[in-house]
């Protein structure tokens, strides 16, 4: 009997304790953090288990406020905590329209010509600094993949020498964008359905001379358009998302295919 | 005319990995014909065995993993020879085959591959195999040299026993592995790698003093130290392994000499008689960590480095 | 006299076949076409403009292209005759290029020169304007323009100037043949760089693989002022603008800095000479010795005029002699890959090396066996081997954190390795990515 | 019917979706250590499976009398006691099998799949699901103990909860009992499952395409 | 002199022979998750020889002059997780005031520490194998040193496991606990040391 009233005083005598100094030391070295890492903080599992690698469950919080780790870092919490971390993380990101990659180039083996062999490290990069590139246009897409690599998600594909993005798995990250020394792809609407697939802005002759499917800059697309829609800049045509109404006539004018519709 | 172009450099060193590994066998070959010398032809059949396990494992994983197969660059082959050298004549053919195989896909290709494992794969497959099966793995018996009036005998212990001459030890005339046998034969092959230039002396000489060095510390005689057991074939053939040592001359010999301390201290102290394995894995598994930590001069930063 | 060197390094010449002795001991032979193009991009910084327009008739040594600022210099005719065209080509780097395209009319009509006499007796502070008028860059590859390395900086203490005689390359024996046959003008320019600058001492670094060069510049040398020779061990990149301080002078250039942040001003031989055209014959920099090499049926050292095209040099060299797989600027560690043969040379085309088919293939990349092979060879110390993989995954803060800005990408590395990867080339990458990403910081701020 | 089919959704996300050992790779501890057998694994499955469903039921009764701040003491000190008493159970009835867990009995304590229960699922649902939950786990825990365990006696031992199954020529491969062969069987089933998942669910998603 | 060989033949065997991940299976999960750096291992591991160290002493005093006078050493798991998790706790809010520094380096280890079974299973062994205070306090310090060893040696692998081809379902804990088995095959070397 006496063992159970000594357990009893111990566990709350202990309890009684610890509670005070640790709720007097709580007070007394209180330290201020982000309102997002506590958020975080209350969605993860808690347990201070180490398996995300990061130094507990406020270091995982801290870390995913930081960009460091993944929302679904946290396995404890499962995929439930990792979309109420996402919601938290992603408040500001839900905002604007959906964007997509694409590649503003066609110039596959056999339309574009080729200027040399190239026979060094993959990479467009390194290519681009050699004599202008592999293919004659040093606007097209090198082909040798430097943005598939730096995609997270698969959705690029090298075809025929031109990167291919699938519009179902671009994220809209970027990460391709920066990766392409030739800045040929780029990001635009999702909703913008016609494109064109072509910035060489050398004049109509060198363009033409160096690729099938190059924009020459000829403006018929422009005069077709009825929602003046399309601007003819640096010797290339580029149309205007908010005025295009996906109609399409320009692509069936273009003398070069260079203008596509989905 | 359509020309290549590429990057600099346009010119390479003759050397290939593939030659590299080539060259590795041949300097194995000695040891390995001293060793079926010495112990007939069942050493013969553990190699075989040893070596097709671990060209065969190599492939299937390769074409499995629908990775290019690349046994063509003898890595494996490498692997194989080695570990059947580790084992002892009287190994069972399952024990070889299991061993090589181990090595090749858990210890190498797991971890992805030639370049990516961190452990030697034949000494982390041999080290495996001696905690799964002591009694085969320790089985070892005195050499025959194909004189069949010799009865094979069974003894306990590869290490030097009171009364073995010096002179035995180093020609093979010893109980053993089949590769570890004769010291002879080990030197001829160490000779071709420095030749060659596949190795540089950094590892196996320091390794051999540091054994030295310790033993005598710990009161044994350290030349039958360094020419009994695996000491000499580890310092040559094994601790050389380029993916697990240390990239800089200083941090090999870091590693190597570490690779020494503990051969001594298990020899001496510890419930295995012979430590050359343990001791290689043990400092592969620091190497990451001496080629991190291992400072290196940089042009034009030696000035800074003093002020900090 | 001792022979001195850097760490780590490579043997290039040694294993490799080709080698140089097909042109070593040969005479220099003068080419002239009958077209050249000359490009106004010859130097770091900024190109020249055009002053001509097509249809004008030029002279030679009259100038075609004017500079652009400070880290710039003119470009002149190197024939005289015709401009017949005045356009963008297509060059060796990323863009376009200005070029002027003359038709020779092979009076060799020179323009008016203004010489200004001897070395020794000219007037110190004409020496550097006469450089930047003569169009004189660094001949040995990096094409630095010469007067912007002469003209120290307030406060700069500089004791040494260095002439690079070492051609380290393969394949190149360019400056070998200037040496032995034209090193009193080799000297003389450099006396004119000491007077100049008010430099003390000059050495010339030649390395031991030319004996007769040695020579040859220790008679050159006999009786000038505060001029030395000193042999240097057969080792690549010997040449390396900062192995070479090192080896000769024992100090190093802090990372990140010039030369002459350590005392040192380095010049190509070549540049050496073209400096004492400049001063004694009042002749801007219209033609070079270059080695043509590889595959062509009678390899040799050609004089050529600025801006010949490479199909006409391969030309007056008989002709190729294998299929060729790939043509290069320079020597086959640092050589620069042409697209096609209808490219000019510049004023730092030192070589022009052909490489058959098999010789010019690129071998399949196979994985890293960490043999260390890359770390004995780095001239500067770095992990080569850890850089790559940082490079490869585009992790630029790693790899400037293993020093990938301190790599000269001299191709030591990828040369030792067994494996054949890309190291060179990566390394590349990732320092001009990190040059772009400095420079988008400098903006934004 | 609604409520029992997320009774069977909670069960089966503990079992087979969120499995503890192989999805998540909580409990590593003991799950290396004791699983030298198949009915060591069994035993330390069903001492955990009990602590789990105790623990989760009691905790989800006080979720809203335990004050925010000192909640983590709190839970630890409702697993401990639970604990407790499986030690103290397994320490009268079934000695054999204590001696053969040690000190892992009273390191479930500090094993993350419980406190992990405790605050993501516990703390936040009823007594019931909770309590379900806290089955779904045990279960889930406890077949991956138990498997594991029976592989690495098979292979080590040759035979499976202590019936000699590869016959006596069979040579036991003693590794894999030992604590290397722990960390080794327990990689290598990690990355067979890891395979399978990854076939599954391309699988899945093939014939969710096909069928689209 | 003979009881100073028996501590350090103690120590050697706290650190290699009875290394605490590798024949003990203690301290896994953040051995495991806490070993992909090699700067974090390190810290993890200091923070841990910390904890250590005072929780086998404060255990032992809880434990001896507690639990046995009253009689009710049943509760000692309770009792020691209690005092882990305070002691941590404590030491975690002081740290965090008094030095951001150290805080930063060590600190944000140590809700880790809590819920690692080597603390609470260090306590636990101390009491079973009847060590004194002396051989208690060694036992913890010696034990989490050899644990900061394995992290250590581990993060230094898995640094170079980061860029290596690793087949996809391997990566991650899989081929984490493959490289700890071979490690730990490395390890029994030094079986017998002492």
């Amino acid at each position: 009997m006496m063992t159970i009233v000594y357990a009893v005083v111990l566990l709350g005598g202990l309890g009684l304790i610890f509670g005070a100094v640790l709720s007097f030391a709580s007070k007394k070295f209180h330290v201020e953090v982000d309102e997002r890492v506590e958020q975080v903080r209350a969605c993860v599992a808690g347990a201070n288990c180490g398996a995300c690698g990061y130094p507990g469950c406020d270091g995982f919080a801290q870390a995913v406020v930081d960009g460091k780790a993944p929302i679904n870092g946290c396995s404890p919490a499962g995929a439930k905590g990792a979309r109420e971390i996402g919601k938290i993380m992603g408040q500001e990101a839900e905002v604007s329209e959906k964007l997509v990659a694409r590649v503003l180039c066609q110039g596959e083996k056999g339309i574009a010509k080729d200027r040399y062999l190239y026979d060094g490290y993959k990479s467009c990069a390194s290519a681009a600094g050699l004599a202008g590139g592999p293919k004659d246009c040093r606007f097209a897409c090198i082909g040798l993949g430097d943005c598939q690599d730096k995609c997270a998600f698969d959705a690029i594909t090298m075809k025929n020498g031109i990167a291919v993005i699938d519009p179902d798995k671009c994220t809209s990250c970027g990460a391709c964008v920066k990766a392409c020394p030739r800045s040929v792809i780029k990001l635009m609407p999702l909703s913008q359905k016609v494109i064109v697939r072509c910035r060489n802005s050398d004049v109509a002759r060198v363009a033409k001379a160096s690729c099938m499917d190059a924009c020459i800059g000829c403006g018929r697309c422009k005069k077709t358009c009825q929602h003046d829609a399309i601007v003819v800049e640096n010797g290339y045509a580029r149309i205007l998302p908010e005025k295009c109404t996906g109609c399409g006539e320009c692509a069936a004018v273009c003398p070069c295919n260079c203008i596509t519709v989905e | 005319m359509n020309l290549r172009l590429s990057t600099a450099p346009h010119v390479h060193h003759p050397v290939t990995t593939q030659r590299l590994m080539l060259f590795v066998i041949i300097a194995l070959l000695p040891a390995a014909a001293a060793g079926v010398y010495a112990f007939g032809l069942p050493a013969l059949l553990v190699l075989c065995i040893s070596m097709a396990s671990a060209v065969l494992s190599e492939f299937l994983w390769q074409k499995i993993a629908r990775k290019p197969v690349r046994i063509n660059d003898f890595s494996a082959l490498v692997t194989g020879l080695i570990l059947g050298l580790n084992l002892p004549a009287t190994a069972p053919w399952w024990l070889a085959m299991i061993g090589s195989a181990f090595a090749v896909i858990i210890v190498k290709q797991l971890f992805g591959g030639l370049g990516d494992n961190f452990l030697n794969p034949a000494m982390a497959a041999r080290a495996v195999l001696l905690a799964s099966w002591p009694v085969h793995m320790t089985n070892y018996v005195a050499p025959t040299f194909f004189d069949s009036s010799i009865d094979a005998v069974a003894t306990a212990t590869p290490l030097v026993k009171p009364g073995t001459q010096l002179m035995d030890l180093f020609l093979g005339n010893i109980p053993g592995t089949i590769g570890e046998v004769s010291k002879a034969a080990i030197l001829i092959g160490f000779l071709f790698l420095l030749i060659t230039k596949t190795i540089q002396w950094q590892i196996p000489v320091v390794m051999v003093g540091s054994v030295a060095l310790f033993s005598w510390m710990f009161g044994a005689d350290p030349l039958a130290a360094i020419l009994s057991g695996g000491v000499l074939f580890g310092a040559v053939f094994m601790a050389t392994d380029y993916v697990t040592n240390p990239m800089t001359p200083w941090g090999q010999a870091i590693y190597a000499f570490g690779i020494g301390l503990i051969v001594s201290l298990i020899r001496q102290f510890g419930a295995y008689p012979e430590g050359v394995t343990y001791g290689i894995l043990l400092m592969n598994i620091a190497t990451p960590l001496i080629d991190r930590f291992l400072p290196r001069k940089i042009y034009g930063h030696q000035k800074e480095a003093k002020k900090a | 006299m001792m022979k001195k060197t850097f760490k780590r390094g490579v043997h290039p010449l040694h294993s490799q076949h080709g080698g140089k002795a097909p042109t070593r001991n040969l005479e220099t032979r003068e080419y002239v076409s009958d077209t050249v193009i000359i490009s106004m991009a010859m130097n770091i910084g900024a190109p020249a403009t055009p002053c001509v327009k097509k249809g004008d008739q030029v002279l030679m040594g009259q100038v075609i292209g004017n500079a652009n600022g400070f880290v710039s210099v003119p470009v002149h005719a190197s024939v005289s005759g015709e401009v017949i065209a005045v356009d963008k080509i297509p060059y060796l780097g990323n863009e376009p290029v200005m070029a002027v395209t003359i038709k020779n009319d092979f009076a060799d009509t020179w323009c008016e020169l203004k010489p200004l006499g001897n070395v020794e007796q000219v007037d110190p502070s004409l020496i550097i304007p006469a450089i930047r008028d003569a169009g004189i860059t660094g001949m040995g590859g990096a094409s630095f323009p010469t007067h912007v390395k002469l003209t120290f900086k307030e406060g700069a203490k500089c004791d040494t100037i260095l002439v690079n005689g070492a051609e380290c390359e393969t394949h190149l024996t360019a400056d070998h043949r200037l040496m032995l046959e034209n090193g009193r003008r080799i000297v003389d320019g450099l006396r004119a760089a000491m007077r100049a600058t008010g430099v003390e001492k000059g050495i010339i670094a030649i390395e031991d693989n030319k004996p007769d060069a040695i020579q040859a510049m220790k008679k050159a040398a006999e009786g000038r002022q505060g001029v030395y020779i000193q042999a240097l061990r057969t080792k690549y990149p010997q040449g390396g603008e900062k192995q070479l301080i090192e080896a000769v002078t024992g100090r190093q250039v802090p990372a990140g800095k010039l030369p002459l942040d350590c005392g040192v001003v380095v010049l190509n031989t070549g540049t050496c000479a073209a400096i004492a055209d400049a001063i004694i014959d009042g002749k801007p920099l219209i033609s070079r010795i270059t080695t043509v090499t590889g595959c062509v049926r009678t390899p040799s050292n050609l004089k050529l005029r600025i801006g010949t095209i490479v199909e006409d040099a391969i030309g007056a060299c008989g002709g190729f002699s294998q299929e060729p797989g790939k043509i290069f600027f320079g020597g086959a560690m640092t050589g620069i890959c042409i697209p096609n043969i209808y490219v000019p040379m510049a004023k730092s085309t030192n070589g022009i090396v052909v490489l058959n088919e098999k010789e010019g293939k690129s071998k399949e990349e196979s994985p890293c066996i960490r043999c260390g092979r890359c770390v004995a060879a780095c001239p500067i110390g770095l992990n080569p081997y850890l850089i790559k993989v940082a490079a490869d995954k585009s992790d630029f803060e790693a790899a400037d954190k293993l020093h990938v800005n301190d790599c000269m990408l001299c191709g030591s590395c990828a040369y030792a390795c067994p494996s054949r990867r890309w190291l060179t080339p990566s390394f590349k990458f990732a320092k001009d990515k990190l040059a772009a990403q400095a420079k988008a910081k400098g903006g934004a701020k | 019917m609604s409520e029992k089919k997320s009774m069977g959704k909670v069960l089966f996300n503990g079992i087979i979706t969120e499995n503890p050992t192989f999805r998540l790779v909580l409990g590593a501890c003991p799950t290396l250590a004791v699983t030298t057998s198949a009915i060591n694994g069994l035993g330390m499955g069903a001492a955990a499976t009990f602590v789990l469903i105790c623990s989760n039921f009691v905790i989800s009764l006080l979720r809203n009398f335990i004050p925010d701040r000192v909640r983590i003491p709190a839970f630890i000190v409702v697993i401990c006691t639970f604990v407790t008493m499986v030690q103290l159970l397994m320490q009268a009835f079934i000695p054999s099998l204590y001696d053969a867990l040690g000190i892992f009995i009273p390191l479930i304590v500090v094993n993350c799949i419980i406190l992990a229960r405790a605050e993501a699922f516990a703390s936040k649902n009823t007594p019931v699901s909770s309590a379900v939950d806290g089955l779904g786990m045990g279960i889930g825990f406890t077949l991956a103990l138990m498997l594991m365990g029976s592989i690495r006696e098979l292979i080590g031992n040759g035979s499976v909860f202590g019936v000699n199954i590869l016959g006596a020529s069979y040579q036991p491969m003693l590794l894999i009992v030992l604590a290397s062969g722990g960390f080794l069987t327990f990689g290598l089933m990690l990355g067979l499952f890891n395979l399978i998942v990854k076939k599954l669910e391309t699988k899945k998603k093939h014939e969710e395409e096909q069928a689209a | 002199m003979n009881e100073i060989v028996n501590i350090l033949l103690f120590m050697v065997s706290c650190i290699l022979t009875n290394n605490f991940i590798f024949s003990r299976f203690l301290g896994c999960c953040p051995f495991l998750g806490v070993s992909n750096k090699v700067g974090t291992s390190v810290s993890m591991g200091l923070a841990v020889t910390f904890v250590m160290t005072i929780a086998s002493f404060f255990c032992y005093m809880i434990y001896h002059w507690l639990l046995v006078p009253l009689g009710i050493t049943f509760m000692n798991t309770i009792a020691f997780i209690l005092v882990i998790a305070a002691l941590v706790q404590f030491v975690e809010m002081f740290l965090k005031k008094s030095s951001p520094t150290l805080y930063s380096a060590l600190g944000i280890y140590l809700p880790l520490i809590t819920t690692n079974c080597a603390v609470l299973g260090v306590a636990t062994l101390n009491v079973n194998s009847g060590y004194n205070m002396l051989y208690s306090v060694l036992n913890g310090t010696f034990s989490a040193l050899g644990f900061t060893l394995a992290i250590v040696l581990m993060a230094g692998v898995r640094e170079r496991l980061e860029n290596a081809d690793i087949p996809a379902c391997m990566k991650g804990f899989p081929i984490t606990l493959v490289s700890a088995g071979l490690m730990a095959v490395a390890f029994m070397g030094f079986s017998g040391l002492v």
